[in-house]
């Protein structure tokens, strides 16, 4: 099973390069995705299956395509020579396939990989955190810095694509205009749909400490049930409903959210993200932590996603409003 | 048979993946996609449960809902692309 | 024998991974070079993955009486990676629709012409960035 | 009772696997567009629930496991269908014209889109079978 998805992702991959459609490609791509959240899962790492379905066949498909809207399907013919490019692939992967002789087999249990902090986030963590997940907990609790890093790209980068592309309001979009939004079929389905999906992604935030999810993955799916919305109703119905004012703060409010935490318990005497402040038992103390924690990131996540999106497919509005101006 | 199903299951990809690699139109390339993602969804399912994964249910549960909604935007913004043009002309 | 076997993922995720290296650097549409750098990141997180894989382990949940699971760590790494990828490809996205609307053009080879050009007679320039500066108020 | 069971789920996978490479075969070799729809579409509207409800069987009792199968198929059998009948729809509006109409035919009133096609997006479907 793994042997045939990988070719199928060799396969994918050479296509990719081949055709010049890019509305080809991108679907492509979108098929690429699922083959890698597949196969993760068969290497055991459910959440990051999880996060690369979401992401990589949802929103990055979606964001694609929007760009590609604007920027035309077609790609031209390189001029250039393609040989001095092969040659340096070459030579750049026969280097990486000389390394890995040396590498460890893979699913050796003693890899060095295996060897450092991993044995004691596996047997410690159930017993300190008190959740079964161990990559929540690493998440969250281990590594609470890092995902505080993380959050605050993911902020900075909803951020600098509203400096860059600059988002509408609902005034200035039109409702109810889609070209597939008269089709009666798929808007009962859609109508009948987004409740489950809403309710699938509270479940994703809720459940994360017991089994595959957490923030990241909540915040996406949740957005991505607004974004089907959005898709099928029309231009800005969404907006509607949750302002991209509204949303800004909804983003900010997720990171301030997450670093309150590490206030608190940093005003409290700990050090900053030290969870014990925030109850007496120590095992509570860590549930509450994460719990707010995921929340915070599950906030921004879904406002970023949604705000990037609402940017993205304002933009192609006023595109086609003032596209007639003479070309360079 | 679970065996039998997975083959058969991993085939059909296979043969949709050709299509969309070959597929002339582009709805031809949408409808591979949509077929690649379906089949993902029971690949997951028959597969995890053949080969006892736990948690499957709620991946196959995402991948069905994700499929859907990229389908659904591939057809929209394809769609809504072919429509410049003409309105361009006029 | 078992070597290869071993070592076969990372094979492939080399290949790939020089695929969407190959596509950054020799085709000149710059939305096919932002596809090209997912693959490559998709690639990479592959790679992390297969090194986190322990053979006969569980997913990192813990149960009841097993002891033998997958790296937790990886899946940590490269569960916020995916997601602050997808944020970077958002921004070097809108960045091309800015590219876009500026040179009406995504084409390597034609930006650099025009950029030449704008190089030896300054009023082009000019008289462009006003007019951006006005759409973006309204 | 744990044999019928055994032979039921068995059939399901069986049943349900075949009518999956009918399917992907079908989409291969079908000449254009509409057919291959139909291949697609039919084949996987009937295999989905078939191998579910095959897991379904298989599973020693039933657990929240079973529940969320019954939800996979309830939302593969909702989304399924509509998106094969709107990328049907988004065809037939975008231009392509199925392979029972000729192509003079196809500036019926049914079908006025149809008429401003674009050549670069289906000149090679219908010539290629």
């Amino acid at each position: 099973m793994d042997i045939a998805l990988l070719a199928m992702l060799c396969v994918t991959a050479i296509a990719a390069i081949r055709i010049r459609d890019l509305f080809a490609v991108t679907m492509l791509f979108g098929i690429y995705s699922f083959l890698t959240a597949t196969f993760f899962l068969s290497l055991d790492a459910i959440d990051v299956a999880f996060t690369e379905a979401a992401v990589g066949a949802g929103i990055t498909t979606v964001l694609m395509l929007a760009t590609l809207r604007l920027t035309g399907r077609y790609e031209r013919k390189p001029k250039h020579n393609i040989f001095i490019p092969l040659i340096v692939v070459s030579i750049t992967g026969a280097a990486l396939v000389y390394g890995t002789l040396d590498a460890p087999l893979l699913g050796d249990p003693n890899a060095p990989a295996q060897q450092h902090v991993s044995p004691r986030y596996i047997e410690e963590s159930p017993k300190e955190i008190g959740i079964p997940n161990m990559v929540t907990s690493v998440l969250a609790s281990y590594r609470g810095y890092d995902t505080l890093g993380e959050t605050f790209v993911i902020f900075c980068a909803g951020l600098a694509v509203i400096i860059i592309l600059g988002i509408q309001d609902s005034g200035e979009v039109h409702p109810g205009r889609s070209a597939i939004g008269d089709q009666l079929v798929l808007r009962v389905v859609v109508k009948v749909l987004l409740p489950f999906i809403l309710l699938f992604a509270l479940y994703v935030q809720l459940h994360g400490d017991y089994g595959a999810g957490g923030g990241f993955q909540a915040g996406i799916i949740f957005a991505s049930g607004f974004i089907l919305y959005d898709l099928v109703f029309g231009e800005g119905d969404a907006r509607l409903i949750v302002p991209p004012n509204f949303l800004k703060r909804l983003a900010a409010l997720g990171v301030l959210l997450y670093a309150g935490v590490g206030l608190y318990s940093l005003f409290n005497g700990k050090a900053f993200l030290d969870y014990s402040a925030l109850s007496d038992n120590p095992t509570s103390a860590q549930h509450i932590g994460i719990f707010l924690v995921e929340l915070g990131v599950g906030i921004t996540v879904f406002s970023v996603a949604l705000t990037i999106f609402f940017a993205f497919s304002g933009r192609a509005q006023i595109t086609v409003k003032t596209d007639r101006r003479p070309p360079l | 048979m679970l065996f039998a199903a997975v083959v058969a299951i991993i085939v059909t990809m296979g043969l949709a993946l050709i299509r969309a690699c070959l597929g002339p139109t582009a709805y031809d390339r949408m409808l591979a996609t949509n077929m690649v993602g379906t089949k993902a969804v029971l690949l997951i399912a028959v597969g995890g449960h053949a080969l006892g994964w736990s948690g499957y249910a709620d991946i196959a549960l995402l991948y069905a809902m994700i499929n859907f909604i990229s389908s659904i935007a591939v057809m929209r913004f394809f769609e809504y692309q072919k429509t410049l043009p003409s309105q361009e002309d006029e | 024998m078992s070597n290869i076997a071993g070592l076969f993922n990372y094979w492939v995720v080399i290949f790939l991974m020089m695929a969407g290296f190959f596509v950054v650097i020799s085709q000149g549409n710059l939305v096919k070079k932002i596809i090209g750098l997912s693959l490559f990141q998709a690639s990479a997180f592959i790679l992390y993955i297969s090194i986190g894989h322990v053979s006969g382990g569980e997913v990192p949940i813990y149960v009841e009486g097993s002891n033998l699971y997958s790296n937790p760590l990886p899946h940590v790494l490269i569960l916020t990676a995916i997601v602050v990828s997808v944020s970077t490809t958002a921004v070097g996205l809108a960045i091309i629709i800015r590219i876009k609307e500026t040179y009406n053009t995504v084409e390597e080879d034609e930006i650099q012409i025009i950029d030449n050009r704008k190089d030896d007679e300054d009023e082009p320039v000019e008289e462009e960035h006003p007019a951006e500066q006005k759409e973006d108020q309204s | 009772m744990d044999t019928l069971l055994n032979f039921l789920s068995a059939s399901c996978f069986l049943i349900g696997g075949f009518l999956c490479i009918t399917g992907g075969v079908g989409l291969l070799r079908f000449p254009d567009f509409f057919t291959r729809v139909h291949a697609a579409g039919v084949t996987e509207t009937l295999a989905t629930p078939l191998l579910i409800t095959g897991i379904i069987l298989n599973q020693p009792d039933i657990s929240l496991d079973s529940m969320k199968l019954l939800m996979i198929m309830l939302i593969v059998l909702a989304t399924n269908p509509t998106a094969s009948h709107a990328m049907t729809k988004a065809a037939l509006h975008g231009g392509l014209v199925p392979l029972t109409q000729s192509k003079d035919d196809s500036g019926d009133s049914t079908e006025k889109q149809a008429t401003n096609k674009k050549p670069s997006d289906n000149g090679g479907d219908i010539s290629t079978l």
